[in-house]
């Protein structure tokens, strides 16, 4: 790997998600010296996994595919995807950081070809659409994937099959000995963009996301909207593949809820907003739509998204706490509870059911390379203590992605006034 | 107890939940109900009960005292815990039932004629007595609880029952002359006598 | 290895020819087998389970656990306080944490318990017997006692419900516990994976006071074990073995079925299991036969 | 151009080689296309390849490079010369990715690379490095319009990085609105108790810092200039003026308090003792700590909070949008009640309780907690009764009409933006008559207006989910509740990535840079003077406001304003237009350069001309896929639909092409395009085509207009295949040579 460059002038910024790349291009465009460094083979992090995004019904990929060009073309901006932070130590203006890199298994020759791909027999399932499908075990992470080159999983290392990709690379592009690789570097500030995961939905047990195939997370759904999902963008139900016509969504999975998260997630009901509009496009009236509610919070001016929403006759709202899921003979998920608006008992058999999951800190509070202040979600403070370390998008709560690049953008110019004052430029 | 309910009702005049929250076992968890509905939709016997917890909480909220009060819903709780387990606001409202039933029953507006309530009665007045529970003397009450001829017709339905349980022992008929108690019945009866002095003690200053 | 010993809290429906009498004679066996010693709570009182709160409200009841827990400080100190009841269980543990965590309840709790010259400190675990096999036992150990395994049963384990809410076996969830399972697997039975009712309420107390309503519970959960296939019902609970057991004629009678599922306690299973004849077993104490345990005992 | 020295270059790797006929592109670069020096090479962008090139640039004088290998969106890293000219040829994913590997199809398929060997050497021709902007200039001063929290925010944060600022305020004092707030909501955990609003500690901050230079009871009269060197009139009540500098704006004009006189079924107006939450918060903070009482003068035992009133409402005169901040607003003024006597009822009715996140939830409990009350409910109206106020309700979780008494009722109503003038419905003003405007907020003298265009509900938000600073004036950037209804917190977050922006702004204006989305473009569009038809299409259809004209009504284009999408050159009628590394003849050549077979070989061409950001990277990953499509289409990527200028169709047409297929993005209320009107304008001028078609007696099926998402990973091949159909069943063009 070619050698980085980084003073106390550098910032690092961790994670390679919306609020990531955010924050890095931001602050590279502003003439800084960025490190941006990615746990993942690729960069994009969530919302590369989305189909559309709320209230505008755009895709996700269309503003990736603006930021990865900036990012292309922009030599301020170093990225090492396959690196986590293993340490940090030091204060504002200069920190020294551990830069731990997995093997890729595959260099700068790679031409993105497909050849090891084809090459390949073993399968594993696919991190990119949530384990709804299978990949090879070489493989490009998705069709968006910047660096455009492709992965070895570790698991085919010392098989046949990486014997095999080997040799089906015309250009010398795989390298079965690499090792990971630890680096030092000086760093002046550090935004902290790691994001967040889905809440595991299993733990929500009366919901049944263990045991019935057709109980699956909204991120889920997500991936059988798009066409790069596994089911090319049909909206096929697991168990048999059968058209989910009527899909019910329940609000609050896991969220404001002390049993699993204690704080709203912000996203989840306008997520679901978003996606019962995906049922209607499929199917139109032959599509059903049941959204199980607590408060339908859709925040600010994107309210209209959900009064047209609401306007459909064939979405109905339900002001419930599903207090139950279980299954019928034929598979269907039968949803079980009070409408708390007038006292009406339901127990209704949907095709699928969509579990609006909430979202928690991607890295745990006790797991940070180094202190830093967090609150009782694990969510980053903006606090003094943290020195220059600043949290980006939903390592500081639960956002949006609209939320979360006003907070990466804010987070660059944080960083940068530590820069600045490290080189003395601050005026 | 009548005279209870018009302290009660002197005292809290304007506000149910603050009397609630100052004398139902819980009470002081109503406030944080955010009214999501799962522990109606969890109750087992939910669809039994006029007015599901939830919807108890809200008439608490909005002052509903008599129809909270002499409501028959919460003697429809059959202590399953679902409610607990599954609420987001951590309410202990299997509790809350039970306290409201108790408070209903203290201040004598409990419904007369609701069979759980009337068990719990003899179930309690079985128990004081000697201490622990006597299950022939229950059960005999309880076939005779809504009168004679009732008590004839529910005995004859229970027969064969309670003749399975004689033949595999799990009831002996001499129980009913004698049975099981415990020793130091008396020092029970006491505890329980200074319990009561305590809770109605308190339950005059609120 | 050394005996086991624990302060034990048998709770009234398992006195000699009380409605659990047979659970108490297979846990005696079960222990026997186990090296548990179990020692008797000197004078304990009903803890008024689930129905006492209506006449007695928050203070006496609560005070009913209280003066076991004194007793048990005082005769059995240092042990844990073991119930085979769940609703024991449930009161008793439900108590020591409130005490655990009220100052003012705790006060008020020795002003009563002063009455008759006790003194609580609620400082003794409070578990259920599951908790114990579980725990301190484990499942390899009670696999190995096991001498004449339950091949060929296939078990549906009805967890109910206050052996799992509010408190539950640690690690176990609410709404899908598998230790019952995993003890069936373990003497030898295969469990029903996915019975859909274990943890459905009986209607506990309400049995009595409500028949109608509590027995169209009792009859899904029979309807979903054989639906599941299974042989027989495990439980753990008094309250639930003796619901779901001595109503199925009445039931049959409504609702036109033609239920005969024995209902049996795990300690049953496992003294049965361990080579116990059927009376230490505790068989004879089934309304409905379990023909099936008592064709091992007699292997 | 005497210099130009193109060297072009054919990859054989990915298979390219074993496909294709290298020999025969490379003739065709050389000898049709002209270029200089031809290379092959087997393995292109690997670091022997790429030294290939750079040895040629270095040593051959080589200054346009064609690429003749991957998509231009593959090996980008690979492939990037300084000083140079760059074109790709995609033959890989344009070509052997999409067309069956079958001898049938070799001909065809070699064609298609062929013709894209063509289409890149040409391309480089007419390309030239792009020369740095002239008009740029450096200036780092940062102004603040409006002194409220956001724009404090701002200002404070930008000194930080070391920029200096100026505010403008039109009020006598700092602070804004929430100088009347008697606290704020919590930012920190635990969430539980409001807080010290902030506004006095950021006030002084301001004082003490000498970057910060702060302008009260002043307005902006006149706003000029471009990023790096805005010329700004600031005025005085008392009507002094002077100019000042700066290289960026930052609008943090705020919100006012709806009109809650158009309420008066919640009985405002009727009693005093109805207020709006604003008028709370300065009732609150007027009694600096003492106890709150009616307006006469008896004591507060009961408040109701009506929420969303007079929003999220359809009805006549009401805020269709939630303002966000007011769920929490309320319990937050239901504490100050709360923390000071426990026994007063507050009760908040709402909807849908909205406190997201982790503070927001926490604070609700924490609410709760405290006593105050929630009910779901509908107000409908709130009259003066018998003792106090009474307030009719339908509770919907019990079901029923309620009537509670409140001494005290408390409206949440909405925020609206001070946003300034609404540019598309006030007339401009025509060049030489220019005034201010005191409606304006900032008085720009661009041509197509005083303020910055609104998104939706009079705020001038970013239309753009992940570039929520994407304003439509370059340099100039909202933020605050002017630009989305939001509460203290992130109005501060809003604030501070807002000045993050104005200093980027500065440092790429200083240097000629594009700003988002084309960053670092350094291109800028020039026009041929003695061309110029002064038809203004260029002035009216910028979607930036970028240029302007002058007296004599030629335009000017202010090249630091403009952001390189090329919309300006696609209206010109005259094509007088173009950038240095785009042009009419950029694309226009490629398309006429390319071989048009003779009529008899059946063999139809069809030109695609299709949005670089989402149409390309659709059929990109199309092929990636390798779903194939027709080997009649060459597909030229464009920076928008904007910037397609109707000689291109023409030319197309005339010279033989058999069909036209434009793929845009999707137009409308969401619309995608990141230069916010290309693919709408192109659907306009496109209505024109037909008009085309007729005189050049075509069959008007053989040109189409698409929305193509980048997702549209299977339409997009679709379409072409389509238009493939279409042709073969209106048949070839007769304008084949």
């Amino acid at each position: 790997m070619a050698e980085i460059v980084a003073t106390n002038q550098t910032i690092l910024v961790v994670g390679g998600g919306i609020s990531g790349m955010t924050a890095a291009l931001e602050a590279a465009e502003c003439g800084k010296h960025v490190i941006l460094v990615e746990k993942t083979p690729s960069i994009g992090g969530r919302i590369g996994q989305l189909y559309r995004y709320f209230p505008k019904l755009c895709h996700p990929t269309c503003g990736l595919e603006i930021n990865l060009k900036r990012l292309r073309g922009n030599k301020n901006l170093r990225l090492l995807t396959m690196t986590e932070v293993a340490d940090v130590q030091g204060q504002a203006g200069n920190y020294t950081v551990t830069l731990k890199t997995q093997p890729r298994f595959i260099n700068e020759n790679c031409t993105a070809c497909g050849a090891c791909g084809e090459a390949v027999k073993a399968e594993f399932a696919d991190e990119h659409n949530y384990g709804l499908g299978k990949r090879k075990g070489a493989y490009l992470p998705n069709a968006m994937a910047y660096p455009q080159r492709y992965v070895l999983d570790p698991r085919i290392i010392g098989t046949a099959d990486a014997e095999a990709a080997k040799a089906a690379c015309k250009f010398n592009a795989i390298d079965l000995d690499m090792q990971v690789e630890t680096k030092t570097l000086t760093v002046g500030a550090i935004i902290w963009a790691t994001g967040w995961r889905p809440f595991d939905a299993s733990k929500i047990q009366p919901y049944g996301y263990d045991r019935y195939p057709n109980v699956i997370t909204s991120v889920e759904f997500e991936r059988l909207a798009d066409p790069h999902g596994p089911t090319g963008g049909k909206l096929l139900r697991p168990s048999d593949g059968k058209e989910a016509k009527n899909v019910a969504f329940i609000q609050c999975a896991g969220s404001r809820d002390r049993n699993y998260l204690k704080h709203c997630s912000r996203i989840c009901c306008m997520a679901s907003l978003k996606q019962a509009t995906y049922v209607r496009e499929k199917f139109a009236d032959a599509g059903d739509v049941s959204i199980y509610y607590i408060d339908i919070r859709a925040i600010d001016r994107i309210d209209d998204f959900h009064q047209k929403v609401k306007a459909d006759p064939k979405v109905k709202f339900i002001k419930s706490k599903v207090a139950k899921i279980e299954q019928d003979k034929v598979g269907n998920p039968v949803v079980h509870g009070v409408d708390t608006e007038g006292y009406t008992r339901y127990a209704t058999a949907h095709d699928l059911v969509v579990l609006a999951i909430g979202m928690e800190p991607s890295v745990a509070a006790n797991n940070f390379p180094i202190k830093v202040k967090v609150n009782e979600s694990g969510f980053i403070e903006q606090d003094e203590a943290n020195g220059a370390i600043f949290a980006a998008g939903c390592s500081s709560d639960a956002l949006d992605v609209n939320r979360a690049v006003q907070s990466a953008t804010a987070s660059a110019l944080r960083a940068i006034q530590v820069i600045n004052r490290v080189a003395g430029t601050e005026g | 107890m009548g005279d209870m309910n018009v302290v009660k009702v002197e005292a809290y005049r304007n506000s149910f939940l603050k009397e609630v929250e100052a004398n139902v076992e819980g009470g002081q968890w109503v406030k944080m109900c955010m009214q999501c509905g799962v522990c109606s939709g969890s109750c087992p016997l939910g669809s039994a009960w006029d007015h599901p917890p939830q919807e108890l909480f809200m008439m608490i909220r909005a002052g509903k005292r008599e129809e909270v009060l002499t409501s028959s819903s919460m003697w429809m709780c059959t202590s399953c815990y679902n409610c607990i387990v599954r609420c987001p606001r951590d309410l202990p409202i299997t509790h809350i039932m039970h306290g409201l039933a108790h408070y209903a029953e203290r201040l004598g507006l409990a419904p007369k004629n609701q069979p759980t309530r009337k068990f719990a009665k003899l179930f309690w007045n079985n128990l004081v007595k000697k201490g622990r529970v006597n299950e022939l003397k229950l059960g005999v009450a309880l076939y005779f609880m809504n009168g004679l001829v009732e008590g004839i017709k529910t005995a004859l339905k229970m027969a064969p029952l309670g003749l399975n349980m004689l033949k595999t022992k799990r009831m002996n008929p001499l129980e009913y002359v004698g049975g099981h108690g415990i020793k130091d019945a008396a020092g029970l009866q006491a505890i329980l006598k200074k319990a009561r002095a305590i809770e109605l003690a308190k339950a005059k200053k609120a | 290895m050394a005996k086991r010993e624990y302060s034990f809290y048998p709770g009234c429906s398992s006195q000699k020819a009380a409605s659990a009498s047979n659970y108490q004679v297979s846990v005696n066996a079960m222990c026997d087998e186990l090296d548990i010693k179990l020692n008797e709570i000197p004078d304990w009182n009903c803890c008024s389970a689930s129905i006492g709160y209506a006449e007695g409200g928050e203070l006496p009841r609560l005070a009913l656990s209280a003066r076991n827990m004194a007793l048990s400080e005082k005769f059995n100190p240092g042990q844990d306080i073991v119930a085979t009841c769940a609703a024991c269980w449930l009161a008793t543990r439900e108590t020591k944490d409130r005490l655990n965590h009220e100052d003012a309840l705790m006060k008020e709790t020795n002003e009563a318990l002063a009455a008759a010259g006790l003194k609580v400190a609620a400082n003794q675990k409070v578990r259920h017997m599951v908790e114990v096999l579980i725990e301190d036992i484990g499942y390899e150990e009670m696999g190995k006692h096991v001498k004449k395994p339950l091949e060929g049963l296939k078990i549906a384990g009805y967890v109910g419900c206050q052996t799992n809410r509010p408190f539950g076996i640690d690690g176990e969830s609410f709404e899908n516990p598998k230790y019952l399972d995993k003890l069936v697997a373990t003497l030898g039975a295969e469990p029903i994976e996915n019975y859909e009712k274990k943890v459905q309420c009986c209607g506990g107390a309400l049995a009595f006071s409500e028949p109608v309503k509590s027995q169209a519970m009792i009859k899904d959960i029979i309807e979903a074990a054989y639906d599941g296939g299974a042989d027989m019902i495990v439980t753990p609970c008094p309250v639930c073995q003796m619901n779901v057991e001595v109503y199925q004629d009445q039931i049959n009678a409504k609702y036109k079925t033609k239920f005969k599922m024995p209902v049996v306690y795990y300690s049953t299973l496992m003294a049965v299991a361990y080579g116990k004849s059927d009376k230490q077993a505790g068989l004879d104490g089934q309304i409905i036969k379990a023909t099936q345990l008592e064709a091992i005992t007699r292997r | 151009m005497a210099d130009v020295k193109i060297g072009a270059y054919i990859c054989k790797g990915c298979g390219i080689g074993e496909r294709l006929d290298a020999k025969q592109m490379m003739q065709v670069a050389s000898r049709d296309a002209k270029a200089h020096l031809v290379r092959e090479h087997e393995f292109l962008c690997n670091a022997e390849g790429v030294q290939m090139i750079k040895n040629d640039i270095a040593n051959e004088g080589v200054n346009r490079v064609a690429i003749c290998a991957c998509s231009r969106r593959s090996k980008t890293d690979a492939f990037n010369f300084e000083g140079v000219a760059i074109t790709r040829g995609n033959i890989r994913e344009g070509v052997i990715w999409v067309r069956p590997n079958t001898e049938e199809a070799r001909e065809t398929t070699q064609e298609m690379a062929e013709d894209y060997v063509r289409m890149a050497v040409i391309e480089a021709k007419f390309m030239t490095p792009p020369s740095k902007n002239t008009e740029a200039k450096y200036d780092r001063t940062i102004l603040v319009v409006g002194g409220g929290v956001s724009g404090m925010t701002s200002a404070i944060e930008a000194a930080k990085a070391g920029y200096p600022v100026h505010i403008v305020e039109k009020a006598s004092a700092l602070g804004g609105n929430a100088a009347n707030f008697l606290r704020r909501v919590p930012q920190k955990s635990p969430y539980a108790n409001p807080e010290d609003s902030g506004v006095a500690g950021l006030i002084k901050a301001i004082q003490a810092d000498s970057k910060i230079k702060v302008h009260l009871n002043s307005t902006i009269t006149r706003t000029s200039g471009a990023p790096g060197r805005f010329a700004v009139d600031i005025t005085t009540e008392s009507g002094a003026t002077a100019t000042e500098h700066f290289g960026a704006i930052v609008q943090a004009t705020g919100f006012h308090d709806y009109d809650a006189n158009k309420l008066p079924e919640l009985g405002y107006g009727k009693s005093p003792n109805v207020v709006t939450q604003l008028e709370l918060e300065k009732m609150a903070k007027a009694a600096n700590g003492a106890v709150l009482k009616t307006k006469d003068g008896k004591e507060i035992k009961s408040v109701v909070f009506v929420q969303c009133a007079g929003q999220r409402s359809s009805k006549e005169g009401h805020l269709p949008y939630c303002s966000g901040h007011c769920c929490s607003t309320s319990i937050k003024q239901a504490m100050y009640f709360k923390d000071q006597n426990p026994t007063i009822d507050t009760n908040v009715i709402y909807s849908d309780l909205r406190t997201p996140g982790t503070g927001g939830e926490e604070f609700y409990r924490s609410g709760q907690r405290k006593g105050v009350t929630f009910t779901k409910g509908v107000v409908s109206e709130v009259v003066n009764g018998s003792d106090g106020l009474d307030v009719k309700f339908k509770d919907l979780i019990l079901n029923q009409d309620v009537v509670e008494k409140a001494d005290l009722v408390v409206l949440a109503t909405g925020m609206i933006a001070n946003s300034g003038v609404n540019i598309d419905e006030v007339k401009q003003d025509e060049p030489g008559e220019w005034k201010s405007s005191p409606e304006s907020v900032l008085n720009l003298s661009y041509r197509q207006g005083k303020d910055i265009p609104l998104l939706k509900h009079g705020f001038n938000d970013s239309h753009f989910i992940c570039f929520p600073y994407e304003t439509r004036r370059t340099g100039i950037y909202t933020t605050g509740p002017v630009r989305r209804p939001m509460d203290l917190l992130q109005a501060q977050e809003d604030a501070t990535g807002a000045a993050l922006k104005a200093i980027q702004s500065i440092e790429s204006a200083a240097q000629g840079l594009a700003v988002h989305p084309r960053v670092g473009d350094l291109s800028f569009p020039s026009f041929r003077r003695e061309g110029c038809t002064q038809c203004k299409r260029c002035t009216v259809e910028c979607p930036f406001g970028a240029i302007d004209e002058d007296e004599q009504r030629f335009p000017v284009f202010n090249e630091s304003r403009c952001r390189r999408c090329g919309t300006c050159m696609g209206a010109c009628p005259v094509r007088v237009i173009s950038f240095e590394n785009y042009s009419v003849d950029t694309v226009g050549q490629q398309l006429k350069n390319i071989n048009i077979p003779e009529e008899f070989e059946e063999k139809p061409r069809i030109l695609v001309l299709a949005c670089e950001n989402d149409a390309y990277p659709a059929l990109d990953m199309a092929a990636m896929r390798k779903i194939e499509y027709s080997a009649w289409a060459r597909i030229i990527p464009v920076r928008c639909l904007g910037s397609v200028n109707l000689i291109w169709l023409t030319d197309a047409l005339n010279s033989g092409y058999d069909g036209v297929v434009m793929m845009g993005c999707q137009k409308g209320e969401n619309y995608q395009c990141h230069f916010v009107k290309g693919s709408e304008i192109a659907q306009v001028r496109m209505s024109k085509v037909d008009d085309t078609l007729k005189t050049l007696n075509l069959e008007v099926e053989r040109v189409a207009t698409y929305e193509v998402a980048i997702t549209d990973i299977e339409r997009a091949p679709r379409l072409i295949n389509d238009m493939a159909e279409a042709v073969k069943k209106v048949g070839l063009s007769p304008f084949k040579f």
